[in-house]
């Protein structure tokens, strides 16, 4: 069972072709590296696997599963339902007037009690021969224009990132991107955001699943932030961070939602030697954990220690890919990364 | 930690003992039936933080669904018509009517990039107008829909005179509101909400449903837009033109939260205090005092003070903007609660 | 040239100085206070001027004395500056203030019906009198003209204490549609500005044409904050009315209409209300697109016609304010003195009497014409005028109605 | 008339008054584009250019000029009150929006307002003027006339349709802006400087960009074209008020994010939408339902096409 594989990934930028045709497969407790020069088309790849892009063609599966929504019969249905909905209520707006004076205004009689029954039963009969007449052209262009938006903005949400997400896929970003206002205990919880079920009531009213899952999820969120070696400056603003703790806090935020994929991009950028040996200890211990790792790294020490697999692009296209061994000794590689010798 | 009162718990304080204060002053200094317009505002104004100041939406067009909100209470309780269901029912059935209000506008709207939202919040401010003023079967267009019930706590219905008891009234359901609006803060949907404001992307691969999200921050806006409309038609017995509701209350709603502290409960009371301090009592005492003089009613425009009013309101604007970037009182985002 | 308006404006402060010496001087019984609320800000600004230095010029005549008693005047405004016109929170701010000041016998106001919907129930409750020398909506004062529960609504404690000097609309659109089958008119196209004032007209102007045989061939409603009416203007070109009725003010674009029409090429003819009888209409319109096919009804004789105490007014007005007088400032100036003659015959100096006094004013002789308030608080004077505008002035046509 | 000529005129005075919405909302467009910024006061700067083309018709008597003098009139009122509120935008930067460069974008929009308020209580105290052409400042705050400066008659003698100079005017003043406006921005070195800062100021800095600089001058050109747009629309519309600037800022709002707010033929295509679906809705439905029908065309077309007809889509950079 591969925990995530994607076949013959393109993505193209109008005329600019960023990756071409790339095909891969990570097993399962794997730690799986894409390396390759600057401009490679890395991280675009990782922004289409993780729903950022569209690919322009390709299919990327997580544990086998295409991550995208499909158009089941329950959403067929709601979108009838939306459509049908909108136009009755078009239909209702353009005659409310009418509908409102026969319903109400003439049964009604001041000060005196109203007789309901009369009254609905008034609007339902206009209400019902309204579509006899003109009525027909407004709810059609009332169904045309609901059903449309419906089906664009449901088309628009098929492949969200936050549905891969919550499908057991969390990443860090080349550029930190951390909630800087927000404290480290906060920037973990919110990446546990998508396993806690209190919703809106039970915020407002503080209703006792509130205050368990408080605590329950305090609890994990300062464990983990141990697990990275940030134990001490708990409540501190993710902003105030020197460098190399940011990478570990992001880190640490996409473990939050217990994903079964993880995926690193350029996570060694930047550290000092030591920090690069802690951090290699650290995917380990998530590997060992039961997480999936795909990391894009130019860190060879880094690269060549800890992945299992390694993947080579080189403008956009998929030049090599097996164990470390293999890569250091493909002479394609070296190029890509060196430079040809020139002779003589 | 010894409990120390908090900005909110002594703007709440003060506002509650202002009245016994009054008793003493002569009648010309009470300004208690001005501090209710505060209270008022403050709570469209707390509505509008959580959209805007919360999860960074910016909304133009609040002051339509204040009118939604006072439409809405209005024909459900004015005698003219047949639903009569009474102060307490009608305006907690604003809540809900608000919230539809704002899915409704919201839904085909939120995936929008912020500036467009904007404007379709300002173009929806000036249609409900529109809409409210031609629809006259339901809502009598121009002329409003009155009488407009009030409470009637304590036997008879409450009429302008019981100042007191609006006073206290308005006071009460402001502290509800500002206790709900902690109680979301300090929750999973405020981290939620932050976090987008942040960065939204970064929020959405972490897994955030951003469009609920959004939608539960405008749908919440609009619902408490919505409840103070309902009070203040209750207050005036009358919802009064459609136009009453129109840009330039969006505008002040909008200016209370960023001049007070976009984002932060107390900034927005600080902000109302001051808007509608510098609106209704300033201005008009002012005024006053320049008619006092004899000065104004003559040919020439620039002697009538109230034709300033637009330059020292304009002027307060850019003043404390510039002065103060981030707001009277910036937030201090709660740090220790999770 | 105008005269410079400097000379006025000194006038105005050496004699509002000289009143309140005055009134200093001599031993005074008390103080009894006059309030006005109108919208001082934003686009009524004009007219409002002009009702307020009515209302000065009345005080300046008993020089702010009745019987010993000290007469002090409050304009307030119930505009605020960001709603750019009247605002419901200012106007019972306003009422509320009167209520709680002792000294305050009469409220003048309010210019806008709507206005005076809120005023009228905290005003009743504390029984002052309030005369409006501009509201025209007939529900505030006339049962089964507005809605089912108006005007009862507005007078809680049911006596009537909301008086009006100016002829409600019902009665000004009926004589107007009467005056247009006057002048020939076999189609009307009809607009509205979707206001209180200009849609109430426009619905009876609308009812009495059809009644009376004139074809109505168009009903709209404005948006009068609208650039301009071309498009508008094509659509009635297409049915061609020989008369085109706009139910509206200078406030509500009735000048930009009039440009539009010509503009657009349309010969017929153009009526409006007296929401349009001031000459900012003309100066709005241009005296080349309104001179000889405008007419303008108006509650009341217009400046050139008055006599008796009409003129005397109209010459002391020019006098004080170095301008020709408007026809709101003559509502402005009757409103005043209606409040000052009933102080003057109140038998007790408080808002009881002043009411009651108010209440039973007859055969008042007044700006316009010799009036008295009926049983709904309505002037008994149905005499309404015709003007229409030839080379840039308004000229008097005929009196219409009673 | 026939239906069909109905419709023509319809069409003229839709593209016409879409003209002069599309000129006000380039102004927007090109402050937006380079600031992020919806500057609320253009609409009042707007509308201040309209009564300074006023005033100079005024103290120059422009009324009594020969017909060929009055060209030339126009033709300097046009510059005038271009320069004018260009300097005045100007001003507004410098005076109100530099100093919070750094602050957040609703800071930034709440002193737009505050701008706009002080802009339209200028606007109050102008309409004072002692001035004949004010009317004597009796009736400061009522709408002024504007003198038809060109004449009204049917350029296409006696058939239905009307065509009046004016239709012309405005056509012969506008689309050599845009054209001139579309050539600055894609060819000159200052283009390239104003789309540089709108992609990253920052960067653009560190090129050696005059930012502060670059978006005064941009700030001078909205302004400019603002004024331009009062002059034509007081030719056309013969009335200006102090509160003209409100309505006339909005239809320019909405057609910016029409067309997709920073593309300056956007703007236009949105401007001329809004003009020809006001016309064509006035004439088949109600007058009063078409601020609303305006209304749910934006909100549909921004359903179907989030960032506008012609906007660019910005990819989030990641």
């Amino acid at each position: 069972m591969t925990a995530l594989s994607a076949q013959r990934i393109t993505m193209r930028f109008g005329g600019l072709v960023a990756v071409q045709d790339v095909s891969f497969e990570v097993e399962r407790h794997q730690i799986y590296a894409v390396i390759g020069p600057n401009g490679a088309g890395k991280t675009t790849l990782f922004n289409a696997i993780t729903g950022i892009y569209e690919p322009t063609s390709g299919v990327v599966r997580f544990a086998d599963r295409v991550v995208c929504a499909k158009f089941s019969s329950r959403v067929a249905l709601r979108m009838c339902v939306a459509t049908i909905l909108c136009a009755l209520s078009t239909v209702f707006a353009v005659n409310i007037q009418e509908l409102w004076q026969l319903a109400i205004v003439d049964n009604y009689v001041y000060a005196q009690p109203f007789p309901w029954s009369e009254g609905v039963s008034d609007f339902v009969r206009a209400f019902a021969d309204l579509f006899g007449t003109s009525g027909v052209i407004t709810a059609l262009a009332g169904a045309l224009a609901g059903g449309g938006a419906a089906g664009v903005l449901w088309w628009r949400s098929r492949r969200t990132p936050d549905l891969i997400a919550r499908s057991g896929v969390a990443r860090t970003f080349q550029n930190i991107r951390l909630f800087n206002e927000l404290s480290l205990v906060q920037n973990v919880l919110v990446g546990m955001d998508h396993r806690m079920r209190a919703g809106f009531w039970s915020a407002l009213f503080r209703l006792p699943r509130f205050h368990a899952e408080r605590k329950h999820f305090h609890a994990e969120a300062m464990e983990l932030l141990e697990f990275v070696g940030l134990a001490d400056r708990v409540h501190e603003a993710a902003g105030s961070l020197p460098y190399g703790f940011r990478r570990r806090l992001e880190i640490a935020r996409a473990l939050a939602g217990k994903p079964a994929l993880l995926l690193l991009d350029e996570p060694a950028a930047g550290m000092n030697p030591s920090e690069i040996v802690g951090l290699m200890t650290l995917i380990r211990r998530v590997r060992d954990a039961g997480t999936t790792v795909v990391l894009i790294e130019h860190h060879m020490r880094l690269v060549m220690g800890v992945s299992d697999r390694i993947l080579v692009l080189q403008y956009g296209r998929q030049i090599a890919e097996g164990t470390p061994a293999e890569i250091r000794a493909n002479p394609a590689c070296v190029e890509a990364y060196l430079g040809t010798e020139t002779h003589g | 930690m010894r409990w120390r009162p908090g900005p909110i718990v002594c703007i709440v304080g003060i506002a509650a003992i202002l009245p016994l204060v009054e008793l003493v002053l002569p009648p010309a200094a009470h300004v208690s039936e001005a501090v209710r317009g505060v209270f008022l505002y403050a709570i469209l104004a707390l509505g509008l933080n959580i959209v805007t100041g919360y999860a960074g939406l910016l909304n133009l067009g609040i002051a339509a669904f204040m009118a939604i909100g006072a439409y809405g209470f209005a024909i459900l309780t004015c005698e003219i018509y047949p639903f009569q269901v009474g102060f307490w029912p009608g305006i907690l059935l604003t809540l809900p009517i608000g919230a539809l209000a704002g899915f409704l506008l919201g839904a085909p709207t939120l995936r929008l990039r912020g500036d467009y939202l904007a404007i379709v919040t300002l173009g929806f401010g000036e249609i409900v107008q529109d809409v409210l003023k031609n629809l006259e079967v339901v809502t009598k267009g121009t002329q409003g829909i009155n009488p407009v019930p009030a409470p009637a706590i304590g036997g008879t219905m409450w009429t302008a005179d019981d100042e007191y008891k609006w006073y206290y009234l308005f006071l009460a359901l402001l502290v509800v509101v500002i206790v709900a609006i902690r109680n979301l803060e300090r929750s999973r949907l405020g981290r939620a909400w932050f976090s987008i404001r942040e960065d939204e992307l970064a929020s959405r691969a972490m897994g955030i449903r951003v469009e609920r999200i959004k939608m539960l921050a405008f749908s919440a806006a609009a619902a408490l837009a919505a409840f103070a409309g309902g009070l203040s038609a209750s207050v005036l017995s009358s919802t009064g033109e459609p136009s009453n509701y129109d840009f330039q209350v969006s505008i002040l709603a909008l200016c209370i939260v960023i001049v007070g502290g976009i984002g932060s409960i107390a900034g927005v009371l600080v902000g109302a205090l001051v808007m509608i301090g510098l609106n209704s009592i300033v201005l008009v005492k002012a005024t006053a005092a320049l008619e006092a003089l004899g000065i104004g009613g003559s040919a020439n425009v620039l002697l009538s003070p109230n034709n300033w009013k637009y330059l020292i309101f304009g002027l307060a604007l850019v003043l404390a903007v510039r002065l103060k970037p981030n707001g009277l009182v910036p937030p201090r985002i709660e740090r220790r609660a999770t | 040239m105008k005269k410079p308006s400097l000379f006025a404006f000194t006038l105005v402060v050496t004699s509002s100085l000289a009143s309140t010496l005055a009134a200093q001087s001599t031993e005074s019984k008390g103080t009894l206070t006059i309030l006005s609320s109108l919208p001082r800000t934003g686009s009524a600004n004009a007219q409002t001027t002009t009702i307020v230095n009515g209302i000065k010029l009345a005080l300046s005549e008993v020089n702010g004395q009745v019987d010993g008693w000290t007469i002090e005047y409050k304009d307030l405004d119930d505009a605020s500056p960001q709603r750019g016109n009247w605002d419901p929170a200012v106007e019972a701010q306003n009422a509320n203030s009167a209520t709680k000041d002792a000294t305050c016998v009469g409220y003048i106001g309010t210019f806008n019906s709507g206005a005076a919907k809120v005023a009228m129930p905290i005003l009743n409750r504390a029984g002052i009198a309030m005369v409006s020398p501009a509201n025209t909506y007939p529900g505030l004062t006339k049962p089964g003209k507005g809605e089912k529960n108006e005007p009862m609504v507005y007078r809680p404690t049911g006596t009537i204490n909301y008086f009006r000097i100016v002829p409600t609309d019902d009665l000004q659109g009926v004589v107007a549609a009467d005056w247009a089958k006057q002048l020939g008119v076999k189609k009307v196209f009809i607009l509205n500005d979707r206001e209180l004032y200009g849609k109430g007209i426009a619905e009876v102007f609308r009812d009495q044409s059809t009644s009376i045989g004139i074809e109505v061939v168009g009903y709209e409603g404005t948006d009068s904050k609208a650039a301009n009416y071309r498009s508008l203007v094509t659509k009635l070109k297409a049915v061609s009315p020989d008369l085109v009725y706009f139910g509206g003010t200078t406030q509500t674009n009735a000048g930009q209409i009039a440009k539009d029409l010509r503009a657009g090429g349309y010969e017929g003819m153009y009526m409006v209300p007296d929401g349009c009888f001031e000459q900012a209409f003309i100066e709005a319109a241009g005296d080349s697109n309104l001179n000889g096919k405008t007419f303008i009804t108006f509650g009341g004789l217009p400046p050139d016609q008055l006599t008796g105490t009409g003129a005397k007014f109209r010459d002391a007005y020019r006098l004080k304010y170095g301008s020709e007088m408007e026809a709101y400032a003559a509502y402005g100036y009757e409103a005043a003195r209606v409040i000052l003659q009933a102080i003057a015959t109140a038998k007790t100096k408080d808002r009881a009497g002043v009411l009651a006094a108010v209440a039973a004013t007859k055969d008042f002789d007044g700006v316009l014409g010799k009036w008295s308030f009926d049983s709904n608080g309505d002037t008994s004077s149905r005499v309404l005028s015709g003007q229409t505008v030839t080379d840039g002035k308004f000229a008097f046509v005929k009196v219409l109605g009673g | 008339m026939e239906p069909y000529e109905v419709f023509l005129q319809q069409l003229v005075t839709g593209l016409s008054n879409g003209m002069i919405i599309a000129l006000i909302a380039l102004g927007y467009t090109m402050v937006y584009g380079i600031i992020e910024l919806i500057n609320f006061a253009h609409g009042d700067v707007f509308m201040l250019g309209a009564f300074l083309a006023l005033t100079l018709l005024g103290a120059l008597g422009m009324e009594a000029w020969a017909p060929g003098w009055q060209l030339a009139g126009v033709v300097l009122m046009l510059v005038s009150s271009a320069a004018f509120c260009g300097s005045f935008n100007w001003s507004l930067d410098r005076l109100a929006y530099r100093p919070l460069r750094r602050a957040s974008k609703l800071s930034l929009l709440v002193s737009a307002i505050g701008c706009s308020f002080i802009c339209t209580n200028l606007g109050l105290f102008w309409g004072g003027a002692p001035m004949e052409v004010f009317a004597g400042g009796v009736a400061a705050a009522a709408p002024k006339d504007f003198p038809q400066l060109i004449p009204q008659y049917n350029l296409l003698g006696e058939s239905a349709i009307r065509i009046v100079p004016a239709d012309v005017a405005v056509l012969a003043v506008t689309l050599p802006l845009m054209i001139a406006l579309v050539y600055l921005v894609k060819r000159t070195r200052l283009g390239r400087a104003m789309r540089a800062v709108a992609q990253d100021s920052t960067a653009a800095a560190l090129m050696g960009i005059p930012v502060d600089r670059v978006i005064g001058t941009t700030f001078f050109i909205g302004g400019a074209l603002g004024g331009f747009a009062s002059v034509v629309y007081a030719l056309y519309n013969n009335t200006i008020g102090f509160q003209m600037g409100y309505r006339a800022g909005m239809d320019a709002f909405t057609a910016a994010v029409l067309g997709g707010i920073g593309s300056l033929p956007g703007a236009v295509l949105g401007g001329l939408l809004i003009g020809c679906v006001r016309s064509m809705s006035d004439q088949y439905v109600e007058l009063r339902w078409t601020n609303t029908i305006v209304f749910g065309i934006l909100v549909l077309i921004l359903i179907f096409r989030p960032s506008g007809l012609l906007g660019s889509t910005r990819r989030e950079k990641v």
